[in-house]
C-alpha cells in the first residue's frame, strides 16, 4: 500500500487535490510542511477516513492545532511509516 | 515626493522563503525611511499565527514580525476574505503595538499605491 | 520612463529569469531606461559566474552581460540572499574565509536598501516570480 | 488602475483564484508563463470580461490556442500596459 | 530482482524544470537498463501537448518526449480525470511509437510498483 | 533496511532540503542505512561549499557533511543539473574553463545514472519538494 507525503498548503497549491484523486483504498497520507495547514479542523479538503498522518514538529512550528482524528507523528514515526508501505510519493510544488 | 509602496505578504512561514524574505524587505524599505504598508493576504496570514518553529531549527517569524511597528510600519492589513478561509479570528493575529485592519475589499486598497512589492 | 525589475527565479529552475531578461530588452527596445533589475531570493542565482547550461540552451548570463555592457544596466544581487545561497564576490569570500568567489562579471552585490531606493524612486517596478 | 500579472497555472497553484479575489473594477490581468493555461476556452476560473491580456510567446511555446475574447500581446505591448497602469502586481509561485 | 519504477509527472512544461529533468531522469533509467513506466498526470499532461518555444528561447520538450519509446520506454499512462479537466481529448496527447493509454485509477497503477520518481 | 533519498530543494530556498536531513538523521537513528542521498533540481544548491548563512539560521552544509563523516554517507550532486546552476568540483570548472569550483567537500558530482542505481537498487526511495 502507498504511503503519499504532500508538502504544500492546501489553499496555495493543487498538490493535496491531486494526491486526493489518486488515493486507494488502504493508502496511507502523511502530511508535512505547509501540508499540516490540511490538518486542521476547517481545511479546505476532506481527508481520507483513515491512516492520516501530520508531522508534528511542522504543525507545532506553524501554530496548527490538529484535528482529533487525525494521528501526530515525528520523524522516527516517518521513518516506520516508509519501511510499512511501498511505494512511496512525494506530492509538492 | 518618492512613490508609496505597498508589501503584499503571500505565503506561509517557512515551507518556502519568501515570508522571511519579504519581512527582510519591508524592514530595509523602513530604515531608508520608504515606509511600506503591509497586507498580509492569502496563506501570507498564517504568518500572523504564533509559532513555535524549534522543532524545524527556524527562528520563529512570528516573533520577528513584532519588530514592525518598531521600525516604523504601523499600517497593516489583513485580507479577511483569506483569514475566513483559513479559519482564522482576528483576535488570533496579532500584531504588539500596531493596529491590524481587517480589509474587505483588497483590490482597492491595493490601486491606492505607486508600487507593490510581492513576497 | 524608468523602470526597475525584481528577480526571483533561478535560471534553469523557473521560467521568470528568463521572461524578466526578455522583458528588459523590451523595455529598452521601446526607449525606456531601467533605474535596477534587483537579483533577490533564488534570483541571486543569475549572478553566478559558474552557470554552465548545454550548448542548446540559452545562456541567460551571457544575454544579461551583454545587455549591462551595451545599456551600462545596474545589475544587483542582494548581498544578503547571496550569502545564505552562496553567489559571493571576491571580498565577501575574503570576508566571510570561504574557499572561491563565483559572482559573475558585470553584476554587483549590495544591500536591500537598493531595492528599496529603487522602488521609491522609478516609474514602474515589475516583479518576476520564481 | 492596477496591471496584476500572473505566471501560474490555474489547476497547479492559487495564484490567479487569488489575484482574481484582489481585482478591482477597471484593473487589467496579464496572463504570462504557465499562466497562459489559463486563457484557454474551457479553463477552471472565469475571467474578467476585459482587458485581459496573454502573453503570446507563452501560448505558443505551450501550444495553447487563447480564447477569442481575450488579447494576445508581444513584449512590448507588456511594456506598453505597464506604462498605462499603476501599479504593477506579480501573482506568483 | 531490480525494483519496478514509476515516474510521475505532475508538471505543467517550461514554468519550471520538473518536467525537462524528469524526462532527462526517465532517459537515465531506461539506459541503464531500469525501464520506468511513465504516468502523465494533473499539468504534467500538458507536456505532451504539440508545442512549438521558439519565442521563449527554450528546446521542444515535446519533441524530445517523443525519444521515450526509442529508449524501450513504451508504458506510457495518461490520467484520464487531468486530460478531462483542462479540456484535452486522447487525440490531442500522443507520442510516435507509443501505446498511450488513458487511465481512469491512477491510485491502484501506482500500487503496483515498488518506487515511484515524482518529477 | 537501505533508503535513498532524493532531495529538489535548495536550502534557504525550500523547507525540503532541511525535511530531508532531519529524516536522514531519523533513518539512522532507526538502524536502517542510507544508500544514496541523490540531489536532483535546485537540490544541487545543498552541495555549495559557498553557502555562508546567517550565525542566527541553520547551517544545514555542516550538518550533511558531520553526517556523511559519521556515516560515510554517499551525497551524490546530480552533475547535470549542477552545471546549468553553477555548482562546480575543480575538475569540472577546470574542463569548462569556469573560474572557480564551489562544491562542497564530502559531495560527489556523478550522473543520473547514480539515481537510476539507486532507485533499483535501495529498498525504499523518498522525494523532498522543492
Amino acid at each position: 500500500m502507498t504511503l503519499h507525503i504532500v508538502n504544500q498548503s492546501p489553499h496555495a497549491g493543487s498538490a493535496l487535490r491531486d494526491c486526493l484523486n489518486a488515493f486507494a483504498e488502504g493508502d496511507a497520507l502523511l502530511l508535512i510542511e505547509d501540508g499540516v495547514y490540511a490538518a486542521q479542523e476547517k481545511a479546505p479538503l476532506e481527508l481520507p477516513e483513515n491512516d492520516v498522518f501530520v508531522l508534528s514538529a511542522d504543525a507545532e512550528a506553524r501554530g496548527i492545532a490538529i484535528a482529533p482524528d487525525l494521528t501526530a507523528i515525528d520523524d522516527l514515526r516517518w521513518v516506520t511509516l516508509c519501511v510499512e508501505h511501498t511505494p512511496i510519493v512525494s506530492w509538492f510544488r | 515626493m518618492t512613490n508609496s509602496i505597498l508589501a503584499l505578504c503571500r505565503h506561509a512561514p517557512y515551507g518556502t522563503t519568501f515570508a522571511r524574505e519579504g519581512l527582510e524587505a519591508v524592514l530595509a524599505c523602513a530604515a531608508m525611511d520608504q515606509i511600506p504598508e503591509v497586507l498580509f493576504i492569502n496563506d501570507g496570514v498564517y504568518q500572523l499565527l504564533a509559532q513555535n518553529p524549534q522543532a524545524i531549527a527556524e527562528k520563529s517569524l512570528y516573533r520577528n514580525l513584532q519588530a514592525l511597528p518598531m521600525f516604523g510600519v504601523e499600517r497593516i492589513y489583513i485580507c479577511q476574505r483569506s483569514a475566513t478561509e483559513r479559519g482564522l479570528a482576528l483576535s488570533q493575529l496579532q500584531l504588539t503595538g500596531a493596529d491590524v485592519q481587517l480589509l474587505e475589499d483588497p483590490g482597492s486598497l491595493i490601486r491606492r499605491f505607486d508600487q507593490v512589492l510581492s513576497f | 520612463m524608468q523602470f526597475t525589475l525584481v528577480v526571483y527565479g533561478a535560471p534553469h529552475s523557473a521560467q521568470g529569469a528568463g521572461t524578466a531578461l526578455r522583458f528588459a530588452k523590451a523595455v529598452l527596445a521601446s526607449g525606456h531606461s531601467i533605474f535596477r533589475v534587483f537579483f533577490y531570493g533564488d534570483g541571486i542565482h543569475n549572478g553566478s559566474a559558474l552557470a554552465t547550461p548545454p550548448q542548446d540552451e540559452q545562456d541567460l548570463l551571457r544575454q544579461w552581460q551583454a545587455l549591462q555592457q551595451s545599456h551600462q544596466l545596474d545589475l544587483t544581487v542582494c548581498i544578503a540572499a547571496a550569502q545564505r545561497r552562496g553567489v559571493l564576490s571576491e571580498s565577501e569570500a575574503n570576508r566571510l574565509e570561504r574557499p572561491a568567489a563565483n559572482l559573475a562579471d558585470g553584476f554587483t552585490l549590495a544591500g536591500l536598501g537598493q531595492l528599496a531606493e529603487a522602488t521609491a524612486l522609478s516609474d514602474r517596478l515589475v516583479s518576476f516570480g520564481g
